[in-house]
């Protein structure tokens, strides 16, 4: 890299983390330059040092973390080794986002003022009313609605975009020369993190501000960075211009990598069981589920949240059924009536003809057994503080089983299955990695030896390599037990390689329910096309950003406009839209869509919309 | 208008459990054995005459009917009136008898507004000493925790809850009333009497505070926002003060509402042993007279000012923190 | 949890495969805190259980003359006969003291023991059911707490002489409500975890959800934290033999030693201070040990996950 | 100034009049000094609280009695002193003569006026006697009726008592002429519920001002016909603790404190500002039986009792608060003598009685209960343990009860049945040398107040002494019937004769402490 005068420089970067027993390298011989002005990625799976190594650049290393040799070099001096005075000055020019939006802020103040303090302490010359100002515009220009209004609002009010909207402006708010961009993407919906990166784009660009991006997804990284580094275990092996990498990767890891990232529309994407069974396995007919919340600064008014809205499909046995959409679809809503957590307000749930609201005693616990769950979060989805045997046994002990070998036995047995070692037996899931701990969960569900499994996000918060792993032991337990799977899931790479058809939720409602080609090749629904327009991915796009992508985030579920519930985001809305709500119409081949754009009546501005495709 | 509605559905809530309290207080002094009428007119006194006095004040009809005829009372003020004190508020001794001469008795009341102001500003100065205090112990103890701060404000807090109030009352009246002479200790004639009584309050109280508090700071110092606020440039003085106590002054307040009915305890003796005139001394002589009227209106009256001092600290707490809903 | 990959897999190689409380008891043994509060624990303890009966010296042995002995550690006319001195009736201050330990303590622990029990049910069906169960349970706890002790003292203690089991009824139910706050809230926020739910679908009940997965979750902290109620509650005891509502002699309970010494407290010091020193002892003593255990807990545990 | 609470200063300042100018209030908010000298009235700490009602016939309030001494005159005074128990001084009456056995001749002072300012005459001691007697006065200190009594008046300042209705001797008025407080004839037609409640009024050297929550203020008569006193006033305070009493003393703010504990005298003595003041007092304390109901209605269990209860140790308990007695009243009244059959501590007595009444070593007998209050009594605890302790050692299945105040005063009295319990704690004291107000008060069965005792012998024996004609007959048959009667059936056992222990400020001078703990302060000055 020939670079001259680098706006930082790392040299030979080795940080230690010091355990009960000694010293362990996590980073080792880290050196890099970042120019003014560029846009540097680093890409590495969960563990390799990402955020040792992004903390490191703004002198964020704390014990049990410590530094064993070389130097940052910003501005010619070496910010590991700045006082804490003269480093809080220097934290106008370099600056922090982070990958947990929600917790960054104090709760109990108002976002803006927290922005206004920030920048006020590193930046004290600035009167109050100024920086006021200017926080107010910034988060006007990361198009927060009614920025005045929100500047007073807390962390508690905003949601995860648009909170970690507001941190890029608490970070860029004081002009800094670099950001450092930790997983920002991580924890936002699809569409959310498209419209985030954007952002960052344009604001970087505005403010010359340089950015040092991580994240554990490729495509995500490459989106955004001009060049590349890829950390392996604490080392770089690898840095190129991003284009060059993407085309040519030089290390096995990295090739490794490039790999394990699921296609979309390439050769060989989906991966799906021959489902042969016609029986319908679960039947889901007509559901509506609302919730109902006290209005906040009321005596005795309540909101009506509708959260799952006249939804209706069947799953087939031995096949694999996705069910895709943003956070607030009511996916999880979804989830907790399929699995009888709780009943539908009309509708039933049928399965295997019998409807489970009136499952009693004997026979709940029985369509229990044969009914399990995957949750999303591998941390708090475990209890804490029991041993793995625990957990797996205790599945076993709730349907009355004693006998303790026996127990013992059948833990073991499925912790093989799964791919733990059986050491494991006697320790707490803390310590492991968040891959082990979904198997942990797996094997929890499969130690009862269920027909169906629910897939609750379940691989969204692991890394590629191990979301890759994990699809291979449910395609081997598959094969061995004849299960059936449902995958409610955000994540459209992975739906589009595991499941036979798609249901594609919005607000509440299916908007799309497809076979996967179908879904992918030819969706029915604009809303599909914006998720696929958003969707990171190394592979050309069928969808452009540019033409579905539009700004704005779902509306409230609580007051839900009349008319298509997406038409507020649609890049194909008709007057129609504003007023009447579609319905889902078949388009052949059970394929359904709920769209205007469908309806023979509306055959001309079909033609619009292939146009726009086109 | 949160605050409004917060207040409207909170005092109506709140007037619930003042009103069961009530019916609970005065159902279960009409259980106690010893027969208030008997109390009133002397051991002497005739079964007939007993019977008499019983009947006149209402004492034997339904305990339903007369919880609503004090009700009705209570709803307009009135309290009742203490059986053995006089209108002029003396403390009267036990063994006095009921006789048709008796002077007007005194209104419940009055007795008691007479004397909650100063009880209130004993029980304010010693939540304001318990919290300086406190906070000068629990602070670095959260913010180093194992370390020798954290320590420190473990043994205090063990010495401190191990002092028995008129133990600490009596040692500290002795040493810096009568040895020293620093400050006034018996009765009341000027602010400084209220300072002593406050201490000891403040030693029983402090405890559970500095253990709270240096829970929670501990806690808070753990959240994302502390670290990442260290990265956005903030001092530590800053995130200490004006964040991770502002976050950790929640579960104190809480407490402290939580606190006031054992204040409350503690009062008593501690009124007792300094002879400061406030509802304390009151409740307990009130008590060892088995004044039943007079318990009644105390215990109605600080139920009501529990429930609302709750009230105020939800309300403040919601202010602190927005995600509080109650 | 999201930002926490930074620490990674570091847990206590060191003692693999033994289970968890093993392991736990091994880690806090090895801090010389934990030794000194369980020397002086099961100092105390023994004391307590033995020395009473071995000294052959009854509690409530009064022996007029010999009142007022101050402790061997004072210059003048003490005597090896009572190492603590006598009280203000020539009882044995020693002897007192420990069987006084043992009612306290009693009193004491049962006391905390219902108000566990009866706070942390009600606080757990509050937090885990919410709506309307918790809108009752909750005022109705806020009504138990607005009730001030001593009325419940002279309500419940006047019916009955105030015998050990009615002290600790009315100590136990006047002091609930703060458990019942506490739990819920913890309730609440780990009613919302997954695990939970996971429970829930493999077919747990309720209870067994309540009794299997977040008693033993949320009970350690808790009861971390109720030994200063333990001695909270001593000191109660006292407060009530102070209006003769306690236990009634001759039983040596710390808090009527304390009680009647004070009296004495100018020339007699250790009569009403002795209790209070074993009690401060004692407390620090399974504080030490509690703090202890609680950091080994953490450290095994890998802290607030 | 002490215990003059800040409200009072907002409030009654002016009311207090010429004192008032060297009360002025404090200007230091923060601390008011608890030592200011010059001029200051006497504070009085009480270890009792007062009733609230003041016709001094409604109570038999030790505390109350105290503040009528103050403020009522008496026709007598009877100091009382252990060398001389039957002395009298002559107060508001120059002489009292026996004319006959049924008739009694006052003669009074013409130089009295009550605070008020009516004359004391003769007319007033007629209504006091009178209304005093009356069935329904819950104090019942007389000994009949008001039928009973004729009393006329030849001119303002001679009185005739004439109990020949009644048929009791005429001289039992000449020690109850100590104890009445005179009240005013207007005062009295006002009835019951009149200005006698209200407040004091009396021709005594202080004027009560007011009472103030639990301060009963009185302040200096400037025409009390002995001379002003020295005093501006005194502040009658009720503070229930010993310590707090005692703190209250040493460091100042209290002038007097009554009823000290033996060891805070220990304390105090050493001190050099703080003087003591010990006198025996007509208070003994008695372990009274039921003796309405098993197993106390049999005379043996109680003397087996009895003989269980080493008096010595007791008084080894109160140390210098207790004073020997070996009889039924205290030394200092009349009739006092050492009964020579008084109930020795004797085990071997204790169990051969046990045996005969059937309960050899105690078996069989019922639990016992034994009641006594935290009270402000000395000791009153720790010597209930100690006889709980004797009398289980001899095998009395006997349980302590230690009530407060209000709920020992409940279960005090005798009720058809038997009181609660089978023996209660209880002191009882008259300021009067008369022993009547102890002996047919309780072991009549005409009243029975405790011991719920009935027996004819007693009886008999009580109402030939009070029949006696004249004061030397009558203490004969005390000394030689009565009193050893009651020892031998010990309706109830006396264990000591309270020694009355005030401290003071060392300036506190001219200060005399009668037996029954009233006080003349009339001379008293701040040295």
């Amino acid at each position: 890299m020939t670079q001259p005068a680098p706006l930082l420089a790392v040299r030979d970067l080795s940080i230690d983390l010091r355990t009960g027993s000694g010293k362990r390298r996590v980073l080792s011989d880290i050196s890099f330059d970042l120019a003014p002005r560029e846009i540097v990625g680093l890409i590495g799976a969960s563990g390799s040092g990402k955020t040792i190594l992004s903390r490191a650049l703004v002198n964020w290393i704390e014990p049990p973390l410590e530094i064993a040799s070389g130097q940052v070099e910003y501005k010619s001096s070496n910010i590991l080794t700045v006082a804490p005075g003269p480093m809080r000055r220097l934290r106008r020019e370099i600056a922090y986002v982070g990958g947990d939006p929600m917790g960054a802020l104090d709760p109990t103040l108002p976002v803006g003022h927290q922005i206004v303090e920030k920048l006020r302490a590193v930046a004290p010359e600035i009167g109050a009313a100024e920086a006021g100002k200017r926080v107010v515009d910034l988060l006007d220009a990361v198009r927060i609605p009614s920025a005045k209004n929100r500047f007073h609002e807390y962390p508690s009010q905003f949601s995860g975009g648009m909170m970690q909207r507001a941190l890029i402006v608490d970070a860029l708010v004081s002009n800094p020369a670099f950001l450092v961009a930790d997983n920002i993407t991580q924890p936002l919906d699809v569409t959310v993190a498209a419209q985030v990166l954007r952002l960052l784009r344009e604001l970087t660009e505005r403010f010359d501000t340089a950015v040092f991006f991580v994240s554990s997804s490729l495509p995500v990284v490459s989106d955004v960075a001009s060049r590349i580094l890829v950390l392996e275990e604490g080392r770089i092996v690898e840095q190129q211009e991003t284009k060059a990498l993407v085309a040519h990767p030089k290390h096995p890891y990295t090739y490794e990598l490039m790999s394990q990232i699921p296609k979309l529309w390439a050769e060989g994407a989906a991966n799906v069981p021959a489902s042969t069974s016609k029986d319908v396995v679960i039947s889901v007919r007509d559901v509506c589920r609302s919730y109902t919340v006290r209005k906040r600064g009321t005596f005795a008014a309540y909101n009506t949240v509708r959260a799952v809205r006249n939804v209706t499909f069947d799953v087939l046995a031995g096949e694999n059924f996705g069910v895709v959409g943003e956070s607030g679809c009511g996916k999880s809503s979804m989830m907790r009536l399929l699995s009888r957590l709780e009943l539908p307000d009309s509708g039933q749930v049928l399965c295997n003809g019998e409807d489970i609201a009136q499952l009693r005693g004997k026979d709940l616990l029985k369509f229990r057994r044969n009914f399990q769950l995957v949750l999303q979060d591998p941390f708090s989805s475990l209890p804490p503080r029991t041993a793995i045997g625990a957990i797996l046994e205790e599945p076993l002990r709730t349907h009355g089983m004693r006998d303790k070998r026996e127990l013992r036995h059948r833990a073991l047995t499925v912790m093989d299955e799964v791919g733990l070692p059986s050491s494991l037996y006697e320790e707490l899931p803390i310590g492991l990695s968040a891959g082990q701990r979904q198997r942990i969960n797996v094997a929890q569900a499969m130690v009862l030896q269920p027909k169906v499994l629910i897939m609750d996000e379940t691989l969204s918060s692991l890394d590629q390599t191990e979301q890759f792993k994990l699809l291979k032991l449910f395609d081997k337990l598959q094969a061995q037990y004849g299960l059936t799977y449902v995958f409610i899931s955000h994540d459209l790479a992975m739906v589009r390689r595991v499941c036979n058809r798609v249901a594609v939720m919005y607000l509440g409602e299916i908007v799309e329910i497809a076979h996967n080609e179908r879904l992918f090749f030819d969706p029915g629904h604009p809303y599909t096309r914006t998720l696929m327009s958003a969707v990171p991915t190394l592979e050309e796009r069928r969808y452009r950003p540019e033409d579905y992508l539009l700004e704005g985030e779902p509306p409230s579920p609580i007051d839900l406009p009349p008319g298509c519930s997406f038409a507020g985001r649609c890049p194909n809305v008709m007057d129609r839209c504003l007023t009447q709500s579609p319905h889902l119409t078949d388009r052949g081949a059970h394929d359904m869509a709920a769209c205007f754009l469908l309806d023979p009546a509306t055959a001309r501005s079909k033609d619009i919309a292939e146009r726009v495709v086109a | 208008m949160f605050v409004l509605s917060f207040l409207v559905r909170r005092l109506l809530q709140g007037a619930l459990i003042v009103f069961l309290v009530s019916l609970l207080i005065f159902t279960l002094l009409r259980v106690v054995p010893g027969d208030p009428v008997r109390l009133m007119a002397g051991g002497m006194a005739p079964e007939a005459l007993i019977e008499q006095i019983a009947k006149d004040m209402g004492l034997r009809d339904p305990i339903v009917v007369q919880f609503g005829r004090y009700m009705s009372g209570v709803v307009q003020g009135d309290l009742g009136q203490s059986f053995v004190r006089p209108a002029n508020g003396a403390s009267t001794g036990g063994a006095n008898f009921n006789d048709s001469t008796r002077g007007e008795r005194a209104k419940v009341l009055d007795l008691i507004l007479e004397t909650l102001p100063m009880t209130l500003q004993l029980a304010g100065l010693a939540i304001v000493f318990a919290l300086a205090f406190s906070f000068l112990v629990g602070i670095p103890g959260g913010l180093a925790p194992g370390r020798w701060p954290d320590r420190l404000a473990f043994y205090i807090s063990s010495i401190f809850v191990s002092l028995p109030n008129f133990w600490l009352g009596i040692i500290l009246a002795l040493l810096l009333s009568v040895k020293l002479g620093w400050l006034p200790a018996i009765g009341y004639q000027g602010f400084a009497y209220t300072i002593l009584p406050a201490i000891v309050l403040a030693v029983e109280l402090s405890p559970v505070l500095i253990r709270t508090l240096s829970a929670s700071m501990a806690g808070i110092m753990m959240e994302p926002f502390v670290a990442v606020g260290k990265v956005r440039g903030l001092s530590r003085s800053r995130i200490v003060f004006g964040h991770a106590l502002r976050n950790a002054s929640v579960p104190l307040l809480n407490l402290l509402g939580i606190q006031f009915s054992g204040l409350l305890g503690g009062v008593l003796i501690v009124e007792f042993i300094f002879d400061y005139p406030g509802l304390g001394l009151l409740t307990i002589n009130a008590v060892l007279q088995r004044d039943f009227p007079l318990i009644q209106g105390i215990a109605i009256v600080t139920s009501a000012i529990f429930v609302f001092i709750n009230i105020a600290v939800d309300l403040v707490a919601t202010m602190i923190d927005p995600r509080l809903e109650y | 949890m999201s930002v926490i990959d930074v620490v990674p897999a570091e847990t206590a190689e060191a003692v693999r495969s033994a289970s968890i409380s093993r392991r736990i008891w091994r880690l806090a043994i090895s801090s010389n805190e934990f030794r000194v509060g369980l020397a002086v624990c099961l100092v105390l303890l023994v004391a307590a259980i033995f020395y009473p009966e071995w000294s052959g010296i009854d509690p409530t042995k009064m022996s007029v003359r010999e009142r007022l002995i101050p402790p061997l550690f004072l210059q003048q006319g003490w005597s090896w006969a009572h190492p603590l001195g006598t009280d203000q009736i020539g009882r044995d201050m020693l002897v007192r003291s420990l069987v006084g330990l043992r009612y306290s303590f009693l009193i004491g622990v049962s006391t905390v023991m219902l108000m566990l029990y009866v706070g942390c049910s009600l606080g757990m069906i509050a937090g885990y059911y919410g709506g309307k169960i918790d809108t009752v349970i909750m005022r109705i706890t806020d009504a138990q707490l607005s009730i001030p002790m001593i009325i419940l003292a002279i309500a419940v203690l006047g019916v009955s002489r105030p015998t050990i089991p009615a002290i600790i009824l009315v100590l136990g139910l006047s002091s609930w409500p703060t458990y019942a706050r506490v739990t819920r809230s913890v309730v609440m926020t780990e009613r919302k975890r997954e695990y939970v739910r996971a429970a829930q679908v493999m077919g747990a009940s309720n209870l067994r959800i309540m009794i299997r997965l977040l008693a033993p979750l949320i009970l350690p902290p808790i009861i971390f934290v109720s030994v200063l109620d333990v001695a909270r509650m001593m000191i109660f005891e006292s407060i009530l033999g102070f209006i003769g509502l306690g236990v009634q002699p001759p039983t040596p309970t710390f808090g009527n030693i304390i009680a009647d010494g004070r009296k004495y407290l100018l020339n007699a010091w250790w009569i009403a201070t002795m209790p209070g020193i074993f009690l401060c002892v004692t407390l620090t003593s399974i504080n030490l040990m509690g703090a202890v255990l609680e950091r080994a807990r953490n450290r095994i545990h890998g802290g607030v996950s | 100034m002490p215990s003059i609470s800040r409200r009072r200063f907002l409030t009654h300042t002016a009311a207090l009049g010429a004192g008032a100018a060297l009360l002025n209030v404090n200007p230091d908010f923060f601390f008011s000094s608890a030592f200011a000298q010059s001029g200051k009235p006497m504070v009085f700490l009480s270890a009792e609280n007062i009733t609230g009602n003041w016709d001094p016939t409604s109570h038999t309030t030790l505390s109350q009695i105290n503040v009528q001494a103050f403020v009522m005159g008496f026709l007598t005074r009877t100091p009382m002193r252990l060398d001389n128990p039957e002395e009298t001084v002559y107060e508001l009456a120059t002489s009292i003569k026996l004319l006959d056995p049924n008739t009694l001749e006052i003669k009074l002072r013409d130089d009295v006026k009550f605070h008020d300012g009516k004359p004391f005459k003769a007319e007033d001691v007629k209504a006091t006697f009178e209304y005093g007697s009356r069935k329904d006065r819950p104090a019942q200190w007389y000994p009949g009726p008001t039928e009973t009594l004729d009393i006329t008046t030849p001119d303002d300042h001679t009185v005739l008592v004439n109990t020949a209705k009644g048929g009791y001797p005429a001289h039992l008025f000449v020690f109850l002429a100590s104890y009445l407080p005179m009240m005013s004839a207007t005062d009295i037609a006002g009835g019951p519920s009149g200005p006698l409640t209200q407040r004091l009024n009396g021709t005594g050297p202080f004027k009560f001002v007011a009472q103030r929550g639990n301060d009963t203020v009185l302040e200096a008569n400037k025409d009390y016909f002995r001379g002003e006193p020295k005093i501006p006033g005194i502040n009658f305070t009720f503070v229930g603790d010993a310590t707090t009493r005692m703190l209250s003393l040493l460091n100042g703010q209290a002038s007097i404190v009554e009823r000290l504990e033996p060891e805070q005298v220990t304390t105090l003595e050493g001190n050099k500002n703080i003087a003591i003041n010990s006198v025996v007092s007509v208070e003994n304390k008695y372990l009274w039986f039921r003796c309405s109901k098993p197993p106390f209605n049999d005379p043996k269990v109680r003397m087996a009792a009895c003989h269980a209860i080493d008096l010595a140790m007791i008084r080894e308990v109160l140390g210098s608060a207790g004073h020997e007695s070996y009889n039924y009243v205290s030394p200092v009244k009349f009739g006092y003598t050492d009964l020579p059959n008084y109930p020795k501590y004797d085990p071997e007595a204790c169990q051969k009685l046990l045996a005969e009444a059937g309960f050899p070593k105690g078996k069989g007998l019922p639990d016992l209960e034994y009641i006594t209050s935290v009270g402000f009594y000395p000791k009153t605890k720790e010597y209930g343990e100690v006889i709980t302790g004797m009398l289980q050692e001899q095998g009395f299945p006997v349980t302590l009860t230690v009530l407060e105040p209000a709920a020992w005063n409940e279960r005090l009295y005798d009720r058809p049945g038997g009181g609660p319990g089978h023996m209660i704690d209880c002191g009882w004291s008259t300021g009067s040398p008369e022993p009547d107000l102890v002996l047919r008060t309780h072991f009549h069965s005409s009243s029975k107040r405790i011991t719920g005792i009935e027996d004819k012998e007693i009886d008999a024996a009580l109402d030939k002494e009070r029949n006696a004609p004249n004061l030397e007959e009558r203490k004969k048959i005390l000394q030689g019937e009565t009193m050893p009667l009651l020892a031998e059936k010990v309706p109830a056992l006396s264990l000591f004769t309270s020694v009355m222990i005030h401290a003071m400020q060392k300036d506190l001078a001219g200060l005399f402490i009668y037996p029954d703990g009233t006080m003349d302060a009339s001379k008293t000055t701040f040295a």
